[in-house]
Formats: structure tokens, C-alpha cells, sequence
């Protein structure tokens, strides 16, 4: 399945997606360069990686979203490609509007570089078939705006909607202020848009997918990346039926 | 050319993490600050052909990139620039 | 004023200036005279330190570049080489800690890809005073900032460094940075301007008037002044350096460039005349061609600035074009300035005229060499401590505790956190631990890293502190499983021209140069910081060492934690009578005095090499040095690293304060299966170590009992959750409150 | 209460890298913007017997915290609060 990363100036985790889509989940990838645009026909999974795009300047991911490929990014993910927002990429699709909310500073306004907890929210998403819903599995996170906020109609939106995929936890799940490194509104840790394609995440599923790295919870993500666009799982009947 | 000055502060009701903070420290040197909020203020020069055509542009500016409406208002001032 | 006037005033020496006048054969204009007086700045001529240095080891078959250029080189094998330089940015940091800091930070990354390789670690060197001073607080939280931001958004990740806090640092701390490089061998570019006729072109961001005078800044001793000097501290500008970075790498791909130099201390002044004296050229630059930040700069400012994110690049002539498309790419500007010429002068024009014209040779090597005598300083000889004076205290329990809080001692978790330390997914171990490991991708090997000094080591004893931080740097690579091979120090010293500080110095150098010897590590690059001190207090010598170390299999890679439980603990080593310049006697005792530990090297290279062939073997389950706090200390590392408890006894007639928190030197506690152990004993036996059973790991609990001869026991009981909770948490309550 | 305006500016000649970038997106969007900077805006409620206290507490406040006297200017506003 072709994997596309977006290079955006100031990104710096573009060769770690790059590296786990190819050399180990053993799928093509490419970078694309903000500059160009492409077709949506041309990838099925499209990666926004984190760093600082535009040194972070202004707000995270403010200047990004008006780069030539995120013009096609947007058509992608009107076609149901999967895009996937890591950290920076996270912030950027905030700010591009394809998901609600905004991202500020941390609460305690430093950067957090650890690994935390994270209760699997939903599993019936194209990026998450592989775990279990109420899963807590560990991911590092590295950010210092990570901060989610949203209206509390958005909110109860997405949860109605069961569009929270992680929520920050303890060990065992539970869903507490200490848990909370960052003070996003409800310890969310990332979100799906409605249709269910397009993911944002603070956590770091790319450095915790190797045996050598320690951790290989977020290998599972890929996974269920794949899982879906070969077809071997379907998602989001139990909701809209 | 003209000047522009704009403003742009968090919503009421959002949480602003800086001001808590500055708060807090000025507070512990003994100010006694009730309130703390922290914005951004952003100076532009800018072409335009006239004052009417250069606040519309700075209108646009903070629409499209400069203040993000989620969690932000902005305002701003426009002068010419005395030569 | 007259010239030879003003040139004192810019800190040239009589003695210098005249060495001008007659290289020159005139009196030299402003321009020149500004020029002359950065590089002959103790910071760009190493005037004072120079012949010392020299004494460093700096050859091995592995050593590819040694010192002289950006950074040094070292083969690794697989066609792949490490590139690696440390330096300091300590004034600037006292005076601006978050852009101090930063700018530091940004500056040893530009020497990483200035050798074409692609940067993958940073290190952090820090000492500041105590966390009471409010004014510190505000200097270490700035620092620990100013390095993170830089740092995460280049998205390297910051891998390790240390954290001291001492008094002696009050008024000047430090801040010294390292970076490592990885490069495959035939991509390796040096700083030379090569080639008549070539084309010499700037990049990066744009030149303003930052910084001029840093150089000169540097080299002088911090006073009332230097506030009033601020103005030559420069903005950081990470965003723009990662573009650079990129665009850098891209062009260093093309056979077509001849040379690359960072511009750090003395801007373009320092970039060219280094890299045509390197190449034996010259170089002819118009100061109207670089695009400026500011209006109205002169010739002068413009020579001078540090402006920071700026590259010098050399390339074939008729590839400017090229060069431009690359850059353009990134959004960056590349504009040819001037060109190589063969006359071995740095020709300075403004618009066709010429404003400067000097030997570039003479500029960049020709500052005269000043011999200084050192004399043995008075307060060493007070350091003989009658120990049996001092009572051993009765609750060793609450010494320990006392020990784990201490900021010298505990989890510097705050300042690590901030770092992001595993981007680019090759953090094997990382933060917390002896030293960060990194994979190398496509191979299967992986580099190990740590920095290391004592500065109190280093006061009490020049020479043996100096020795000590190579042993100490050398055991905590080993204690991964990774094989030292190249030392880049920062030398961090008060004023060379107070004769006990020159003391200091040549003797730490010999020190080092000793045990580098004997370990068979090479110098492969460094830095010399002089002038750290302020009207009431020099900062203790501080000689850090950074070193590198090669796994061959990543994946047999040791850590501190202990794992399992019902696993040995054995010492390698020998315990020793001493608790001289112990953070023990520091702390409970406010003593900082006595002899500090001594480091047999023989003793201490077999020691090592003994630990890196169990770790081969794969027969610990985990290593851990024993430095400050002593053994006691190193245990319980162990224990609230791995989350696991230890219970042990120890039969010795040391007495026991110095026996649990002596800093006796060439000791390594390790974990291992018990079936394991005969092979231990047959390697510690094989390599003439001494291996002695500790006790063993088990849940919860901590319990040392410690006996002699004469049947006196005494005895440390804690729970793992306390020890965790002071180890864990001091640091973070001292700063945030 | 008094209500405080406070602007925080980098000196003149000081590298802006947030305006610069900030800059090159407003010209990729067709805004003409010449030069770009940008500083904090800073607004502090505190207490104080009188205007000229308040005044007095505000520019110590900026002095000893929030602006950084090597890199930035301040200046600021205070008015009374309407009850
Ligand atoms: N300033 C710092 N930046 C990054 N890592 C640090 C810093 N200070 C300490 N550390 C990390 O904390 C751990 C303990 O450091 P230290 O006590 O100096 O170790 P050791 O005594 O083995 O030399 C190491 O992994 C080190 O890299
Ligand atoms: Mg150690």
C-alpha cells in the first residue's frame, strides 16, 4: 500500500514515518515535498509528520496548512484517503480545519519528551482495528503545544460519535488529571474526523513500532492501517446503522 | 505604506496557560496581579492604495492566518505611514 | 586616539600590535585592526592554551581528522564514521540564558554538517550554582529552555549531559554542548578554500549586527560590564537552521563543492581566513555583496557580526547557479561574495574598494603563543582531611535518603523531559542511564555516548580529576556494552593569566592526556573556555569529557536497571578507604576537601575490558558505574531505575561510610542470573578483576548490611518507594518552587 | 483595580525569526506585507491605591519580569477600572 510523508519545512519526524512504512511494515514509501501537489489517486495512506513546520512560529502548524500539498491533502481526504497527523501533523490538520479544536501550549508551558499511558478510546477506526476498545497501551509523546482544546459542544460531538481514539491514562486506564501531561481538554490524545479517515494524535505510534526501541505498541497502528486498505476489516457499521 | 497594529488574545473562557503562569510569578515577587492574560501583538507594514483597502487587508490577514478563530479574537489599528 | 591605543583597547596586547605593524609593514586601519583583535582573541587563537594541547594523544588507525578542523572524525566501520566536537557558550549564557544557550546549541550543530555529516545526538554539559539563588534559577531554567527549543525543533534528539550545581558556578555556570554526526566516509568535506579562482558564497539567514565582539566577549572575565555588553548576544533561529541543515546536505552531495565553513565566534572574518589558511590561499570578499538585516552596516560590522545560521561554501567556479537552485528550494538565499585567490591575502572590499587587506595566514594562525608558568595552587595544600575526626553518622538509612535528594546525585528527569531524546527512532537507552545508546540504521551497530566531569575532583586534585573524568567517561561507555574511541573535550577554566588556574589547567591536561594514553582513547577535537570567573569567585577547573564508544550489536546493549528478581549482584572492583571529595562528606558534612578518589589506570583498563566481554558474552543483565554517592548510591540507582528492590550484605573493615559512599574509582555494579555466575568469576579472574557477591535483587525492598571483622554491624533499610520518591522528585521540587 | 496594557516589543536591530516567518506566509498568500514583528501583549488587572501607584507597579513589573531588557522595549497603559 503506498505511503505518502509530506516534507513540510521544519518537519523532523518525516523519515521516522518514512522509515517504519517502509522498512518495517515493508510498504512503499515516498516523500512528497510541500512544494508539489499530487493526485489523490496516487497514495492510500497519507502521513503528516511532526516537527516544527515554520519553526512553530505564529502557532503550531498555522503557516503549513497553506502549502501547495495540503491543497491536495484536503482533496484526499474528501476521497476517504487515510491521513494520518502525527504531533505537528496533528496541530497542522487543526489548523487546516480537516479536524475541530486547537492546539495551545502545554498547561505547565514545558516541552515533555517521556512515554504515557493511553486508553484505547475507539478500535473501530481504519488506524486502530488492532487493539482492543479500553486497551491502555504506551507511546512516547514529544510536544510542547499538545494542549487539545475544543468547545464542550465539540466535545460531546465527538464522543457521541465515538470519534476519540486515545485518551491520556494511567497504567490502568484510568483517565486522571496526573495522567494528564499536557492538559488537553479530557485527556484526549487524538481524534478522527466524522467520516473516520483522517486521524490526529500527539503520541508517537512511529517510535515505539521496533523491538530494538523497547516498545512496539504503536507497530499496531500501521497494522490496523494496513489491515484496513487490504480490506481484511470494515469499520464504523456498528455506529451508523 | 501603511502601519498596522494588531492584536490578538485568547477568547474569554479559554485557559490561558502563559498568563496563569506570569500570574504566578508576579504574584511570588509580590505584585498583587488579579489577572493575567497574555496575547500576541503583531506590527505589519504594509502596501495598500489606500487606508480603506489596507484595514481590509489586515482584516484578511487575521482571518486567514493570523488568529485562529477556535480560541482567539483579534483587533487592530491601521495608520499611514508619515513620510 | 592613536592606533596602537585603540588596539589596546580592543584587548591586543603592545607585543601583538607590533606584530601586526611589522606583518603588515603599516599600521593597520580599523577594519584590520577589529579583525586582528577577534582572532587573536584568546577564544578564535587558543594564544594560552595551544602548546598544551598538543600534548593530547590524538592518533589511533580509527582517528580520520583529529584536531584542526570543524569537528573530529572517527571510522566505525561499514564504510560509515562518527563526527564528533563539544563547546562551550558559557558567557553568553549568564548573561542571556535562553538565547546564550540556544545560539550554543545552534553553533556546535553548524561544525557537525559543516563536515557534510548529518547530525544525530546532542549532549549537554551543564553547572550552575545553588537552586536557592533566585538569579540561578532563572540562568538554569533559561538554559535548560533555550537548548530544548533549539534542539527539538533541529529534531535531534538530545541524548544526555550532566547536571552539577555548585557554588563555584554562581556567578558563571556552564554550558557546553556536543553534537554527533553520523557520515558515510567519502561524503567528508573539510573547511578549505581550495582552488584559484574558485567562488566563495554565503548562505543562511541574513547579516544584522549580532554579536560583534563576541569572540572577544569570551575571552574576558564576567563583571559589572558585561551587562552593559549585552547587546552582542545573538537570537537563535532553529527554524532557519534546520533549512540550512537540510540545504546544506543536499548541496555537500555535489562533487562540485570544494570547501564548507560554519561562521560562529567572528563571523565572516574567522570563516575565511580559516579556510584559506587551511588551504594556503587567499580570499577577496566585497562586504556590499552580503545581504544585510540591517541598514548602514560598515565594512567593519559586517566582517565582525555573528549573526548566527550563516554558512561559507567554496565551490567550483560556475556553479553558483547550482548552488542557488538548492538553496532556493529551502527558501533560502546563496549569493557568491568573493572568490579564492593565490596570494594568501584576506582582501576585504566595499563596492570594488578595498577596506582591509590581510596575510589570512597571519590572521587565522599568526597570533603570537604565550608561554605561562604555572604555580601549585596554596589551597591544595590544605586538602589533607583527618577522617577519623569525622563520626560516622548512627542513621545511615536517613544518609542515603540525604544523598538521593541531593540535585548532584538525583534524577535530572527535569531537564531531560524537556529534550526531546527520541526523535529520528534511534534512541536504544535513553536518558538516565550511564550513557545514551543510538542504533546506526542499515548496520547493526550502534554508538554510545556520554560527557563526564568532577569539578570538585578536578579543584582538590588537577591531575587526578583530569584522569578521573577520562576513566569515568571511558566506564560509563563500557558499562553499555560500547568500546571507547575518541575524547572531545571542553576545557572550562578562571583566567590563564593567574598563574594557579594555568596550574590547574596544564595539570588536568596531563591528566587526561595520561589516562587517554593508558585507556588507548585519542582527542579527537575540543574546545578551551577561559576566563570563567567573576570578581568574587573562579569556577572549580572543569575539563569535561565527551566520548563516544562503538557497539558492535546493538542489540547485546547493557542498561543500570536491575531486571529480574533473585538475579546476583556482584561488584567488580575493589572497594577502597576513601571519602575525600565525596558528595558524602559535601552534604552531610559541608566538607568539600580531601584527596579525591584516585584511578589506578592499569587496574581501571581491566576492569573495563572485563565488564565489555561479559557484556558480550551476554551475561549481565545489567552494568552500573560507581561514581558520585559511592556504592550505596549506585544500587539504589539501580534498584528505582528497575523498579525493583536489592538485599545484600557486605563484610569489610572499611569503615563504613567510606565503604557505602566512598567514591572509590574502578568499581561497576552488576545484576546477572546466578547461573551465570562462574563465567563472571572465570572472566574477573582471567583479567585479574576482583568480583564480589553483593546480594540480590528482589521485590520492594532495600537492605544493606554491612559487617567487620570485629563483628560490628551497621545496616541501611528503606523502602524502594521512598528512595524513588527523593531520587525522582528533588530536582523538580527545587526548580518549581 | 487598574487595568494594565502592556506591549513587549524586541529592540530595533534584534533578529525577529517569528516575524520573518510569519512575513514570508503573509506574502505566499498575496498580502504585500513589508516587514513583520512580533511582541507579547500583556494584560495585567491589579490592585493599587492610585493611578500613579499602579503606573509605578506596572513598569517594575515589566522591568523585573516581563520584558527581557536585552533583547526587548516595553511600554504600556494603565486606566482605572469603570465599576
Ligand atoms: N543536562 C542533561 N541533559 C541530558 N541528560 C542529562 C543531563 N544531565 C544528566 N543527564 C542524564 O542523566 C543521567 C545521569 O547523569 P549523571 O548523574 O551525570 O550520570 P553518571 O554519574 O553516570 O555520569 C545520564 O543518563 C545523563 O545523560
Ligand atoms: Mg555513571
Amino acid at each position: 500500500m503506498r505511503g505518502a510523508v509530506i516534507v513540510f519545512p521544519g518537519s523532523n519526524c518525516d523519515v521516522d514515518c518514512f522509515h517504519v512504512w517502509k522498512d518495517v511494515l515493508g510498504q512503499p514509501a515516498e516523500y512528497v515535498f510541500h512544494k508539489e501537489k499530487f493526485s489523490p489517486e496516487d497514495f492510500d495512506l497519507i502521513i503528516l509528520p511532526g516537527g516544527f513546520s515554520y519553526g512553530d512560529y505564529l502557532r503550531a502548524g498555522a503557516i503549513a496548512r497553506f502549502s501547495p500539498a495540503m491543497d491536495s491533502v484536503y482533496k484526499a481526504a474528501e476521497k476517504g484517503k487515510l491521513i494520518l497527523g502525527i504531533c505537528n501533523g496533528f496541530q497542522i490538520l487543526l489548523e487546516a480545519g480537516l479536524l475541530p479544536g486547537a492546539m495551545m501550549k502545554n498547561r505547565d508551558l514545558k516541552f515533555h519528551c517521556h512515554d504515557v499511558y493511553l486508553k484505547v478510546g475507539t478500535a473501530d477506526s481504519p488506524f486502530t482495528n488492532m487493539y482492543l476498545p479500553g486497551e491502555v497501551v504506551k507511546m512516547p509523546i514529544a510536544h510542547g503545544e499538545g494542549n487539545y482544546y475544543a468547545d464542550a459542544d465539540t466535545i460531546e460531538r465527538l464522543k457521541r460519535e465515538d470519534r476519540i481514539v486515545f485518551y491520556y491514562s494511567d497504567e490502568k486506564g484510568n483517565i486522571t488529571d496526573e495522567a494528564n501531561p499536557n492538559g488537553s481538554v479530557e485527556n484526549i490524545a487524538g481524534i478522527l474526523n466524522e467520516e473516520r479517515n483522517v486521524l490526529g494524535m500527539m503520541p508517537h505510534p512511529e517510535r515505539c513500532a521496533e523491538e530494538i526501541l523497547g516498545n512496539t505498541d504503536g507497530k499496531r497502528l500501521f497494522m490496523s492501517i494496513l489491515e484496513y486498505l487490504e480490506g481484511r476489516v470494515k469499520i464504523g457499521k456498528s455506529r451508523r446503522s | 505604506m501603511f502601519n498596522a497594529k494588531i492584536w490578538v488574545r485568547f477568547k474569554n473562557g479559554v485557559l490561558d496557560p502563559q498568563g496563569a503562569a506570569i500570574k504566578g510569578a508576579l504574584n511570588h515577587l509580590g505584585f498583587e496581579a488579579e489577572d493575567v492574560r497574555v496575547g500576541k501583538l503583531i506590527e505589519v507594514k504594509l502596501k495598500a492604495d489606500n487606508l480603506d483597502e489596507a484595514k481590509a487587508k489586515v482584516e484578511m490577514m487575521c482571518e486567514k492566518l493570523l488568529a485562529n478563530p477556535v480560541l482567539e479574537d483579534f483587533s487592530f489599528e491601521v495608520v499611514e505611514e508619515s513620510i | 586616539m592613536g592606533k596602537a591605543e585603540e588596539a589596546k583597547k580592543l584587548g591586543l596586547t603592545d607585543e601583538e600590535y607590533n606584530l601586526i605593524v611589522q606583518t603588515l609593514g603599516r599600521e593597520p586601519n580599523d577594519v584590520e585592526l577589529g579583525m586582528y583583535s577577534v582572532m587573536w582573541s584568546e577564544h578564535c587563537s587558543y594564544k594560552n592554551s595551544k602548546p598544551l594541547l598538543k600534548r593530547f594523544p590524538t592518533k589511533a588507525p580509527h582517528v580520520l581528522q583529529g584536531p584542526g578542523e570543524n569537528a573530529g572524525i572517527v571510522d566505525i566501520g561499514d564504510n560509515l564514521a562518527v563526527v564528533l566536537k563539544i563547546e562551550s557558550h558559557n558567557h553568553p549564557s549568564a548573561v542571556e540564558p535562553y538565547q546564550g544557550a540556544a545560539t550554543g546549541v545552534g553553533g556546535i550543530i553548524r561544525d557537525i554538517f559543516a563536515m557534510g555529516a548529518r547530525p544525530v545526538a546532542l549532549l549537554d554539559s551543564l553547572r550552575f550554582g545553588e537552586l536557592d539563588d533566585p538569579r540561578v534559577k532563572y540562568l538554569f531554567g533559561g538554559v535548560v529552555s533555550g537548548i530544548a527549543d533549539y534542539g527539538n525543533c533541529m529534531g535531534i534528539p538530545t541524548v544526555g549531559g550532566e547536571t552539577y550545581f555548585n557554588d563555584a558556578y554562581k556567578d558563571n555556570p556552564l554550558v557546553n554542548a556536543m553534537c554527533v554526526g553520523i557520515i558515510r566516509q567519502e561524503d567528508i568535506v573539510r573547511g578549505k578554500a581550495q582552488g584559484v579562482g574558485n567562488s566563495v558564497m554565503l548562505v543562511g539567514a541574513a547579516t544584522g549586527r549580532d554579536g560583534i565582539h563576541g569572540a572577544s566577549f569570551a575571552s574576558e572575565e564576567l563583571s559589572e560590564e558585561s551587562e552593559s555588553k549585552r547587546p552582542s548576544v545573538q537570537v537563535g533561529d532553529p527554524f532557519m537552521e534546520k533549512l540550512l541543515l537540510e540545504a546544506c546536505l543536499e548541496l555537500l552531495k555535489e562533487k562540485w563543492v570544494v570547501g564548507i565553513q560554519d561562521l560562529g565566534a567572528a563571523g565572516l572574518t574567522s570563516a575565511c581566513s580559516e579556510t584559506a589558511a587551511r588551504a594556503g590561499t587567499g580570499i577577496e570578499l566585497d562586504v556590499a555583496l552580503v545581504p544585510r538585516r540591517e541598514k548602514g552596516m560598515t565594512p567593519y560590522e559586517v566582517m565582525l557580526s555573528e549573526s548566527q545560521e550563516r554558512m561559507l561554501i567554496i565551490v567550483e567556479k560556475g556553479h553558483e547557479e547550482d548552488v542557488k537552485r538548492i538553496f532556493e528550494k529551502w527558501d533560502l538565499y546563496a549569493v557568491k561574495i568573493g572568490e579564492v585567490t593565490g596570494d594568501g591575502m584576506l582582501r576585504v572590499l566595499e563596492n570594488g574598494k578595498v577596506v582591509a587587506e590581510v596575510p589570512a595566514k597571519s590572521l587565522a594562525e599568526g597570533a603570537p603563543v604565550i608561554k605561562r608558568e604555572g604555580k601549585r595552587p596554596a589551597y591544595m595544600d590544605m586538602q589533607d582531611l583527618d577522617y577519623s575526626k569525622i563520626e560516622i553518622p548512627e542513621n545511615l538509612s536517613e544518609v542515603l535518603l540525604q544523598l538521593l535528594a541531593s540535585l548532584n546525585i538525583a534524577s535530572k528527569a527535569w531537564v531531560y523531559q524537556q529534550y526531546d531524546h527520541t526523535v529520528r527512532t534511534n534512541t536504544v537507552v535513553p536518558p538516565g542511564s550511564d550513557a545514551a545508546v543510538l542504533r546506526i540504521k542499515g548496520t547493526k551497530k550502534g554508538i554510545a555516548l556520554t560527557t563526564d566531569c568532577n569539578g570538585l575532583y578536578c579543584y582538590l586534585d588537577p591531575y587526578e580529576g583530569g584522569k578521573q573524568a577520562v576513566a569515568e567517561a571511558a566506564r560509563n561507555l563500557v558499562v553499555t556494552g560500547a568500546k571507547p574511541l575518541a575524547i572531545t573535550d571542553c576545557l572550562n577554566f578562571g583566567s590563564p593569566e593567574n598563574p594557579e588556574v594555568y596550574y590547574q589547567f596544564e595539570k588536568c591536561i596531563e591528566g587526561i592526556s595520561q589516562a587517554a594514553r593508558i585507556l588507548e582513547i585519542p582527542v579527537v577535537s575540543g574546545n578551551v573556555s577561559f576566563y570563567n570567573e567573576s570578581c568574587s569567585r573562579v569556577i572549580f577547573p572543569t575539563p569535561v569529557i565527551g566520548m563516544m564508544g562503538l557497539l558492535e550489536d546493538v542489540t547485546k546493549h547493557c542498561t543500570i536497571a536491575f531486571k529480574n528478581p533473585g538475579d546476583l549482584v556482584v561488584l567488580l572492583g575493589e572497594n577502597t578507604d576513601e571519602l575525600g571529595a565525596s558528595e558524602y562528606l559535601r552534604v552531610i558534612f559541608n566538607i568539600q576537601g580531601g584527596k579525591p578518589p584516585r584511578v589506578d589506570l592499569e587496574r581501571e583498563k581491566r576492569l573495563q575490558l572485563c565488564c565489555l566481554k561479559a557484556i558480550e558474552k551476554g551475561i549481565l543483565s545489567s552494568a552500573h558505574d560507581v561514581s558520585e554517592g559511592g556504592l550505596a548510591v549506585a544500587i539504589a540507582e539501580s534498584c528505582i531505575t528497575g523498579n525493583i528492590g536489592f538485599e545484600g550484605e557486605i563484610m569489610s573493615d572499611i569503615r563504613a561510610d567510606a565503604l557505602l559512599f566512598g567514591e572509590g574509582q574502578s568499581r561497576i555494579v552488576v545484576s546477572l542470573k546466578e547461573e551465570n555466575l562462574p563465567a563472571l568469576i572465570e572472566l574477573a579472574d582471567k583479567e585479574g578483576v576482583k568480583a564480589a557477591v553483593l546480594g540480590r535483587v528482589v521485590p520492594e525492598y532495600f537492605r544493606i548490611n554491612i559487617k567487620d571483622s570485629k563483628g560490628s554491624c551497621k545496616k541501611i533499610e528503606l523502602s524502594l518507594k521512598e528512595m524513588a520518591e527523593v531520587w525522582s522528585k528533588s530536582l523538580e521540587r527545587k526548580v518549581e518552587r
